[in-house]
């Protein structure tokens, strides 16, 4: 391993600037080929190098003024084996141009920065540097799939997932100690309303078409306009009601993690509007490009685990709010129905609420009015 | 459209439902909503995504024929190979 | 419902004087002439010459006078024509208004409001051209805000007047005539607005230069850049939570501010992104000020001073080369 | 008038003299108490004493009702003090307490007392007339009947802001007595040296505001001018003045040699010391002799030093309040 260092190019030299690089790492150089321009206070000169080899790494970036002798660069020498470089002395051969954000990034995913080649000015560090040094370091990276549109969301990185897990964590935490959590569920039977959701599906565009969640939601939102104390949030030492509603909707990012932002006015929604918004809400929660009203206006929340989720969950309040409406996969069972046991769509919303703001007898009105308002599904 | 064409198109197309997913892994005749763990919003976005790139409306009631990549692939170069012959 | 800035601005002035009594309304030219931006037009009419008050050319002595008049009781608001006439009252501004709660050990509030037109921008040379706000944002006791929108020009005065001490209002020049939504946005006085998300670099700005900067940020999205713009409304307090939330996402920042670049507000917005937000810094804290002349009355040379939807832009692209 | 009538006449005009003598002496002990503790660094920042001036806050304050305004100078201490502010609240805030009258953070030149409407002492010269030009304003747009009187000096007489306030409340008809303490410097500089025309008469009737001039060390004198002055301006005429030529027998401030005015134009004003001045007169009209003068002395010594030992025992600020009253908290 030898040091390529500032040359002394005339007597009274004493430090010379870095113009910039002819070599890169990983180029061959032999000796007396050209390696780098520098500038002294008499002439831009170009410098050669005096080892053959390949070149390991660059120490120092272009415009950095530095005393002559100081090490520019590491040329591992041809036919010796590439010894790992002693840390001190790559740390101390230059000082480490990085940017406060990329040395975070660099300490979170592990980088180490001596190993990254900046591309900032005077080579400084940039986060993306240490983005392509840790996906560099990672598994062997997936085919390439052709992306002619923008490339989609970075995913979270992982300091920013880990602080969303303390955050829920301690809400959650603040919910089961603070709040006195009573509940009460309901098996609703969904014939007529997927009945109509199929029909009404069948006369869309696809771009048009309902999911059955949106039913669900626009019948929590009338359902509150009947039980209007559910919908508030406890503030200091007492209940305050909402007269907007808005209902957080939660939303599980890919790759783990859960954010509830509001739908705004959801009950004065039609179910078109419902549906665009809620499709608006679940992209841009993925993309990370949520407005913080969105954040902190849900005066109530409507959680499902989806079709792939158990048949019936028992959610936890989300703070301030007073209660939260879980609803479980959609199954067929045996069903009475006008006297017949027959195979129905079935629905278990389970209520979580807030025993210090109401009770089981307007819990059990509310759950008994969203069974009604998806009954009917034409009212919605 | 070949199959292997409309095979890479769907793979891109799920590749932007799903950024993160490994999309060399999937096994071709398991339901994809599993294994890439998509929810009943993504696969609609999924439908959109094919209704408008290649103009075929998936009613609800083919989404059990297009459960895996295969029959999906299958699916498709079905109602594209042959225009007019209403699928099933 | 569709209005311009200036007309807003008169409307909050109008409901302030019909819903409470002890408000009036105290400036040069505020009256018979209508103000000298047409925005207290008719208010004489309706109101009456007592309660919509000429004063004589005398910015000591009626800035003053609203201090004196909100001690005693009232609600003034006092219109200085602008912000290069308010520089013969800031002794009143500074030693009094600012300081007379602290120094009587609490027993007096100023529930004050001052608005001022500001900015360049239209060729008025050195004179009339200044944009100073940072000169009271400077001072403890007061509250500078900055409206830039049409529904902030109502709503930011309505909520100045149910402050209990001085909040000096700073409407640029330039916004007069613009038009927008008329509605509530319920933001406090003292919270900073997202006016466009985006995940790659942050602009800060308030006033006359929020809608160069979105020109910017549209221009940039052209270019595969998505800029958030961050209008402050507030320059003190200032909201600098916002602006970190902004600067976690995109760890890039510019601060765009009329003022000269040198003790501009961008210097003391750069200066606690730096003490609060290090660590999310990619790229150091970038500022667009005017270039430090006497502004200049020729247009391209005034253009070419001011903060520009280009110069915002070549800085953005400079941070992400 | 009857015998009654009479007998009640005098014993109430006696006790009204011995009460404008009494208050003459509180000012002169507590400015001189004031200067001893200065000494001792008790008191520390300007200090602007009032000795020589008493006459002045003395005569004008009775003609001021409890809802009058009433807006001063950084010279201050004896206007406070004629309008009723604790002297212990006083020597407090000069010792910088917390219990003094703006909770140590104004100091000897910003007395302040809201209970009293004392809306203070103003340390740029000048720059408490704008004040009182609003707070006589609020008044007129409120339709009360009370007034403001605004103390200042031959050093504002020449400031942009007497011009503008003068103007504004003549223009105006505002409530407001301009109360003129021409006590020929300002600072270093004689009137003769910074004005251009000395009669002040003359420059209010520039702006219509009707003025007087009277003997600012007479303080009967100058409580009628006052009363003058303040009945007009309630009977809505719009603004008055009232010059008192008056004289301070001490420097500027501590800090001040006073070298610009001659030792005997000194001493030939203490020969018109307002209290030995008004004591004469009392004596002349056996309305005070030995004793009751001793008495009266006795009664302010005792409440000064009641006054410092508030002072030295009242408490310091805590740190923590450093920040506190720059906003007022949101109720």
């Amino acid at each position: 391993m030898a040091e390529f260092v500032m040359p002394a190019l005339g007597a009274d030299m004493s430090a010379g600037t870095l113009l910039g690089w002819r070599k890169r790492p990983g180029d061959t150089v032999a000796r007396g080929d050209i390696i780098a321009d520098v500038h002294t206070d008499k002439a831009d000169v170009e410098v050669e190098v005096f080892t053959s080899g390949v070149v390991e790494k660059l120490l120092v970036g272009p415009g950095e003024k530095v005393p002559v002798g100081t090490p520019l660069a590491v040329i591992l020498e041809d036919g010796k084996a590439a010894p790992v470089l002693p840390p001190s002395v790559a740390v101390e051969a230059a000082h480490i141009l990085a940017s406060p954000s990329a040395k975070a990034l660099a300490a979170e995913l592990g980088v180490d920065l001596a190993s990254v080649r900046g591309s900032g000015p005077k080579g400084r560090i940039q986060r993306r540097d240490v983005e392509q040094a840790a996906k560099a370091a990672g598994p062997p990276p997936a085919p390439p799939a052709p992306a002619p549109r923008p490339a989609p969301a970075p995913v979270e990185p992982e300091g920013a997932e880990a602080a969303m897990r303390r955050a829920i964590a301690a809400a959650m935490a603040r919910s089961k100690r603070e709040i006195p959590h009573f509940y009460l569920s309901e098996t609703i039977d969904l014939s007529r309303t997927m009945g109509w959701l199929a029909q009404e599906n069948l006369a869309r565009p696809v771009q048009d078409r309902l999911l059955h969640g949106v039913l669900l939601l626009k019948a929590v939102a009338l359902g509150l306009r009947e039980v209007p104390e559910l919908n508030a949030t406890w503030q200091g030492e007492e209940v305050v009601p909402s007269d907007a509603i808005h209902l957080g909707v939660a939303i599980f990012l890919r790759g783990g993690g859960l954010v509830a932002p509001a739908l705004h006015d959801a009950d004065g929604q039609t179910l078109n509007e419902l549906m665009r918004s809620f499709r608006d809400l679940v992209s841009r929660a993925r993309a990370g490009r949520l407005r913080s009203s969105e954040m902190t206006d849900p005066t109530i929340t409507v959680t499902s685990l989806g079709e792939r989720g158990t048949e019936s969950v028992s959610p936890i309040i989300f703070p301030p709010q007073v209660a939260i409406i879980g609803f479980g996969r959609l199954v067929e069972r045996p069903w009475v129905s006008e006297g017949q046991i027959l195979p129905c769509p079935l629905v278990t919303a389970t209520l979580a609420a807030d025993h210090r703001v109401t009770d089981g007898h307007r819990a059990a009105a509310f759950l008994t009015a969203v069974s009604r308002l998806l009954q009917e599904p034409e009212g919605l | 459209m070949t199959t292997d064409e409309i095979r890479d198109t769907v793979l891109r197309m799920l590749g932007e439902i799903a950024p993160e997913a490994d999309l060399g892994e999937i096994e071709p005749d398991v339901d994809f909503r599993e294994q890439l763990d998509l929810d009943s919003m993504d696969f609609l976005n999924f439908v959109i995504a094919v209704d408008e790139e290649l103009g075929i409306g998936i009613p609800e009631s083919d989404y059990p024929r297009v459960a895996t990549l295969e029959s999906f692939v299958a699916y498709l170069a079905e109602r594209m190979g042959a225009p007019g012959v209403e699928a099933g | 419902m569709i209005t311009t800035y200036r007309e807003a601005v008169r409307a909050a002035l109008r409901e302030a004087l019909e819903s409470d009594p002890r408000v009036f309304l105290m400036g040069e030219d505020v009256g018979r002439y209508g103000g000298a931006f047409a925005v207290s037009l008719g208010l004489l009419e309706e109101f009456g010459p007592e309660r919509v008050r000429d004063t004589p050319l005398s910015e000591s002595a009626f800035v003053g006078a609203g201090i004196g008049a909100a001690l005693a009781g009232l609600r003034p608001i006092v219109e200085v024509m602008t912000i290069n006439f308010s520089l013969l009252a800031l002794d009143q501004v500074v030693n009094n208004a600012a300081a007379l709660r602290y120094m009587s050990g609490g027993q007096f509030s100023v529930p004050l409001v001052v608005r001022m037109a500001t900015g360049g921008g239209r060729q008025l040379a050195a004179q009339h051209a200044h944009s100073l706000e940072v000169w009271y944002a400077h001072v403890p006791g007061i509250k500078a805000v900055a409206p830039a929108t049409v529904a902030d020009a109502r709503g930011m005065l309505l909520s100045a007047l149910k402050d209990p001490d001085p909040v000096f209002v700073f409407e640029h020049a330039t916004l007069y005539p613009l038009e927008g939504e008329l509605e509530e946005n319920g933001l406090p006085l003292g919270r900073a607005a997202v006016r466009r998300g985006g995940t790659d670099v942050s602009l800060v700005t308030y006033g006359g230069s929020l809608w160069k900067t979105i020109d910017a940020a549209d221009q940039l999205a052209g270019e595969g850049v998505d800029a958030e713009v961050i209008d402050l409304r507030s320059l003190r307090p200032l909201d600098l939570e916002t602006i970190l939330q902004s600067l976690a996402k995109t760890h890039r920042v510019v601060v765009v501010d009329e003022g000269w670049r040198t003790g501009s507000l961008a210097g003391e917005v750069g200066m606690q992104i730096s003490e609060q937000g290090f660590d999310l810094l990619d790229w150091p804290p970038q500022r667009v000020c005017s270039v430090e002349v006497p502004m200049p009355y020729a247009k391209h040379l005034e253009d070419a001073a001011l903060p520009s939807a280009e110069r915002i832009a070549a800085v953005v692209r400079e941070m992400l080369a | 008038m009857s015998v009654r009538e009479a007998a009640e006449a005098a014993t109430s005009e006696r006790k009204h003299a011995l009460a404008q003598l009494k208050e003459m002496l509180r000012i002169r002990r507590f400015e001189e108490k004031a200067a001893e503790l200065y000494s001792l660094g008790k008191i520390r920042g300007f200090l602007h004493l009032y000795i020589g001036e008493e006459a002045v806050a003395v005569g004008a304050m009775p003609a001021l009702s409890e809802d009058d305004r009433i807006v001063a100078t950084y010279r201050d201490h004896g206007h406070a003090l004629a309008r009723g502010l604790p002297p212990g609240a006083l020597m407090a805030e000069m010792f910088g307490k917390a219990s003094g009258c703006s909770r140590g953070r104004g100091g000897s030149m910003h007395f302040f007392d809201s209970s009293r409407r004392f809306y203070g002492g103003y340390a740029i010269v000048g720059g408490g007339l704008p004040i009182a030009v609003g707070l006589a304003l609020a008044d007129a747009l409120q339709g009360k009947a009370s007034i403001t009187a605004c103390f200042f000096g031959d050093g504002a007489v020449v400031e942009g802001e007497f011009h503008e306030s003068m103007n504004l409340a003549a223009l105006w008809k505002l409530p407001l007595l301009f109360l003129y303490e021409n006590n020929l410097y300002a600072m270093g500089t004689g009137i003769e040296r910074s004005q251009a025309q000395l009669d002040m008469e003359l420059r209010a009737r520039g702006y219509g505001v009707p003025a007087q001039a009277v003997d600012g060390m007479d303080v009967v004198a100058v409580e009628e001018a006052t009363r003058r002055g303040a009945e007009a301006v309630r009977s809505g005429g719009g603004p008055q003045l009232v010059e008192f030529k008056t004289y301070r027998f001490r420097a500027h401030s501590m800090a001040d040699p006073d070298l610009y005015r001659s030792k005997d134009e000194i001493e030939q004003w203490k020969l018109r010391d307002p209290i030995v001045f008004f004591e004469a007169r009392l004596r002349e009209k056996r309305l005070l002799d030995d004793a009751s003068l001793a008495e009266v002395e006795a009664e302010v010594a005792a409440e000064l030093d009641a006054a410092v030992a508030f002072a030295e025992a009242a408490p310091w600020e805590p740190l923590e309040d450093l920040e506190r009253d720059v906003y007022t908290p949101a109720r």
